[in-house]
């Protein structure tokens, strides 16, 4: 197997337009944006592709800030936008087309913004 | 005279089995042809009289009187038929029996019934001047416009008008509602328009639906058989290998777009029908 | 400008058994926008995570997707050896090659005959079908299960293939390949297919890659992009071209899958050569932490397995980017302009997965 | 290449057999190797609860105190795991199917013999199914 590397790159929200920008400017294709919640924290990882070279822009906010949407640069980032809106709760301001929270209908909101905890699992409960 | 109208009551009682029968044989060769095992040759009856122990629902009660119009005309129009009436009134009779089934699919407002029934006229465009011309080639040979009369012509007819001929096979596959122009409705669920025409219809309506589909087949392979009537022999086996050849051409090819369907059916029948009807007045002038 | 209508397509719709739903703007018949909206079957699999320990975990990513299941698996599994930094053994990597080619000749195979479907081609849809269950049958004798393998598991593969087997599934192959030309035959020769597929839903080379389509919808448009080149399991080892069509339509997004079956056969045919001898597994012992983006090549496109382990056999996130996920732009830009009655063979055409893309 | 290019296919299906089976009329063909169900042999059972602690979807439980090898057939996802881990071989995949059923049943307590004190073997074959 090989191990692909994983380039890894820090970034603010100040300077995440510009280093989109700067991806797209390299001619690099977006694969995903994806979030992940750390404790209050949560990452929000940009992933780009360019002739099998894979990079990432990390992105670390605490809960309750905005994020400006790269939709205006990359069109095919407002359904992962969308997503991350819809899972996490996180406000993505100008997104290109913006679902306002119905792109996935969950009947928890925000269902990945919160901890669960092991004991209320209700599909562990036996018959 | 009394005879005649014996043939027609006859009608009236076997063309349900006849067609039913055929519609199972149908199924068997299409499920062999694509590698299934297929329906058992009753499984069309079975469907049938499951039908009619549903529970009707019907959108709109017009619906009902539509349908049972629709039946009454198809009858009528194979009764007539095989008594040996006017052929004219026959082909008017089973156009007047098709606008009651659009009335009857119009009656819904769900969109797929009203494409399918806008298309089923569109498809009655198509199969109308190939029938229409086939009755003109027919009166043409045998100088008369009775069913009985033509039956009992000394001929070939098909030698005669095999332009005709061909053109009316053309147009059979659409009231077979089999591929390349099952754009209506079918027998097989439907990407397009799920089952078209007849979407909406449930229970014994369309039970009756496909009841009278079945006067139909009979009727419109006793037409074909007008071609081949001076040889009863030799009509049987037509009808046989066309019908087989129907079922064969509806298992390789797609479903065509309904304006190539109707320009197709319109080119051949003009092209064929006109040449052909050209050809026989001159020689029998 | 003519009075603009909205149609909704979906989310139940005939000619597709999944839940996406288009609003399509339409001008007369064309359409001119096209809104998509999924979210029907959001199933929170990857909160899952949280609740099931990593090794038990491979059983819920095979889940995500009833078709390319296999290659979930293999996803989630190389995504944990590659935080834990395991070299697993060769033959577990070869194996995993292989029952990877099945599945994708079995998803192109259920395709192209849902695509004959479509197209109202019942005995060409009967064929293809019949074609797969030989995949099938190949899969169940091999790893005991038809859709679902559950044959992948962390630091290697639960199953071993005999040698004897694996000739007669190289043999198989090869005699199923006569068929397989025929039936790939009508779908690219037939007139009566060429009329409906030409032409419709035109994706330019530069809109699939600024769009970030994946799979066969970006091979179809003139790009040779396949993560298969990355060389993950056994690919390094064997040789191969992905298959390339430059016209972009739906003709030949058809054409591409139907030709990469071809190749398919024929990496499977090179590991059978070139397998080795040796284990099949190797023991994990402790439990990941760190992160790592796992990619493979699903029969849809490139799948992209996110993971992050803090440590304790729970992992902190699983974040699955399918391949479905990124067509839908695509998708979105091709049905702008096309006719209303070409909307489901467009649709069709990128082999959506709603239920794997929301997961 | 033209109209009618699945001519070829269309005889070959008619000449052949047909594809399918006539389910359930005639029995549904299945690899030796295909994962139908899990059985038990309860008599080896020894109630180490390992099957319980590997199985990915919680469908077996092991009472050992009551002595009893319950699982839920529904829950179950014939992954093998139980199989795999059991040390005694007690547990084995079988390559048929669970019967289909209309209502939501499908729990199987087996009972296994008690803890041996000494070496004493007891021929218990009661097996109770609900």
């Amino acid at each position: 197997m090989i191990r692909e590397e994983q380039k890894m790159q820090d970034i603010t929200p100040d300077s995440l337009i510009r280093s989109v920008q700067a991806m797209k400017d390299g001619g690099k294709r977006l694969v995903q944006i994806g979030c992940a919640r750390i404790g209050d924290i949560f990452e929000i990882n940009y992933s780009f592709d360019k002739d099998y070279n894979f990079e990432n822009l990390k992105l670390t906010i605490p809960s309750g800030l905005e994020v400006p949407s790269v939709s205006g640069i990359y069109t095919c980032a407002f359904v992962y936008e969308n997503e991350i809106h819809d899972l996490y709760g996180i406000e993505i301001t100008g997104i290109a087309i913006d679902f306002k929270g119905t792109f996935i209908r969950t009947s928890i909101k925000y269902p990945f913004g919160v901890v669960s905890s092991k004991e209320e699992d209700a599909c562990q409960n036996k018959l | 005279m009394n005879l005649n109208i014996i043939t027609g009551i006859i009608f009236l009682i076997l063309a349900p089995l006849i067609g039913g029968l055929i519609a199972g044989a149908d199924r068997i060769v299409t499920a062999r042809m694509q590698g299934r095992v297929g329906p058992p040759l009753l499984q069309p009856f079975y469907d049938v009289s499951k039908l009619f122990e549903k529970e009707t629902m019907v959108v709109t009660t017009t619906q009902y009187v539509y349908v049972v119009a629709y039946i009454v005309f198809i009858a009528f129009t194979g009764a007539l038929f095989f008594s040996g009436g006017d052929i004219l009134l026959v082909v008017f009779a089973l156009t007047l029996a098709h606008v009651f089934l659009i009335m009857g699919a119009y009656a819904s407002r769900s969109p797929y019934s009203v494409i399918g029934a806008e298309r089923e006229l569109i498809m009655l465009m198509a199969f109308e001047p190939a029938i229409i011309l086939c009755a003109a080639g027919m009166y043409l040979v045998s100088k008369s416009f009775f069913v009985r009369d033509i039956i009992s012509y000394n001929g070939a007819i098909i030698l005669l008008i095999p332009g005709l001929f061909f053109a009316f096979l053309y147009v059979f596959t659409m009231k077979l509602r089999k591929s390349p122009f099952d754009i209506s409705t079918s027998h097989h669920a439907h990407q397009e328009l799920i089952k078209g025409l007849t979407t909406d219809f449930s229970g014994s309506v369309l039970g009756i639906t496909e009841i009278a589909h079945w006067y139909e087949t009979v009727f419109l392979l006793g037409f074909i058989y007008l071609f081949f009537a001076f040889n009863p022999v030799i009509g049987i086996i037509a009808l046989i290998v066309i019908y087989l050849l129907e079922i064969y051409i509806d298992n390789v090819s797609a479903r065509v777009r309904w304006s190539f369907a109707l320009k197709s059916a319109w080119i051949i029948t003009a092209v064929l029908g006109i040449v052909n009807i050209g050809i026989l007045f001159f020689r029998w002038w | 400008m003519s009075k603009q209508v909205v149609i909704p397509f979906g989310p139940q719709h005939p000619v597709l058994p999944e839940p996406l739903h288009l609003d399509l703007v339409l001008e007369d018949e064309k359409v001119v926008d096209a809104i998509p909206t999924i979210g029907y079957v959001h199933r929170g699999l990857e909160k899952l995570v949280e609740k099931r320990e990593y090794p038990q975990y491979v059983y819920i990513a095979e889940r995500i997707c009833g078709i390319c299941s296999f290659i979930h698996g293999m996803t989630y599994c190389q995504g944990i050896e590659g935080i834990m930094n395991l070299e697993i053994p060769k033959r577990a990597d070869y194996l995993r090659t292989i029952w990877s080619e099945y599945s994708r000749m079995h998803s192109h195979l259920l395709w192209l005959g849902l695509f004959a479907d479509a197209m109202g081609f019942e005995s060409l849809f009967m064929n293809a079908w019949r074609l797969r269950e030989h995949i099938l049958d190949d899969l169940e004798a091999t790893t005991g299960g038809r859709v679902i393998q559950g044959s992948c598991k962390v630091g290697g593969v639960r199953r071993d293939i005999s040698s004897e087997k694996l000739d007669e599934m190289a043999s198989g192959l090869d005699s199923m390949q006569g068929e397989l030309h025929d039936l790939v035959n009508v779908f690219l020769r037939d007139s009566s297919v060429r009329h409906r597929l030409k032409g419709t839903g035109i994706l330019s080379k530069d809109d699939a890659y600024l769009q970030g389509a994946v799979g066969p919808t970006i091979r179809a448009s003139g790009h040779s992009y396949d993560t298969r080149k990355i060389g993950y399991a056994a690919y390094g080892d064997l040789s191969f071209e992905p298959v390339v069509a430059s016209a972009g339509d739906s003709y030949a997004r058809c054409e591409v899958r139907a030709k990469e079956m071809f190749t398919s056969i024929d990496i499977v045919k090179q590991a059978v050569k070139k397998i080795p001898d040796g284990p099949i597994d190797m023991k994990v012992t402790g439990a990941p932490d760190g992160e790592y983006f796992a990619r493979s090549e699903q029969p849809r496109g490139e799948v992209i397995h996110y993971i992050k382990g803090n440590g304790t056999k729970f992992l902190a996130r699983h974040r699955v980017r399918t391949p479905t996920l990124a067509n839908i732009t695509p998708l979105v830009t091709i049905l702008k302009g096309c006719e209303l009655a070409d909307v489901p063979i467009i649709v069709l055409s990128i082999d959506p997965c709603i239920g794997c893309a929301e997961r | 290449m033209g109209l009618f290019s699945m001519t070829k296919m269309v005889f070959r299906s008619v000449s052949r057999k047909p594809a399918t089976l006539m389910y359930p009329v005639r029995p549904a063909k299945s690899a030796a190797a295909f994962r139908g169900r899990i059985l038990i042999e309860p008599l080896k059972c020894i109630a180490c609860r390992k099957c319980e602690k590997s199985c990915p979807t919680q469908a077996i439980t092991v009472d050992v105190k009551v002595r009893t090898w319950q699982i839920d057939r529904l829950r179950c996802i014939i992954c093998n795991c139980c199989v795999e881990d059991c040390p005694t071989n007690c547990l084995s995949t079988e390559n048929i199917y669970t019967n289909p059923m209309t209502v939501r049943e499908g729990i199987e307590i087996y009972t296994v013999p008690p803890k041996p004190e000494r070496k004493k073997e007891t021929v218990d074959n009661s097996k109770t199914e609900e």
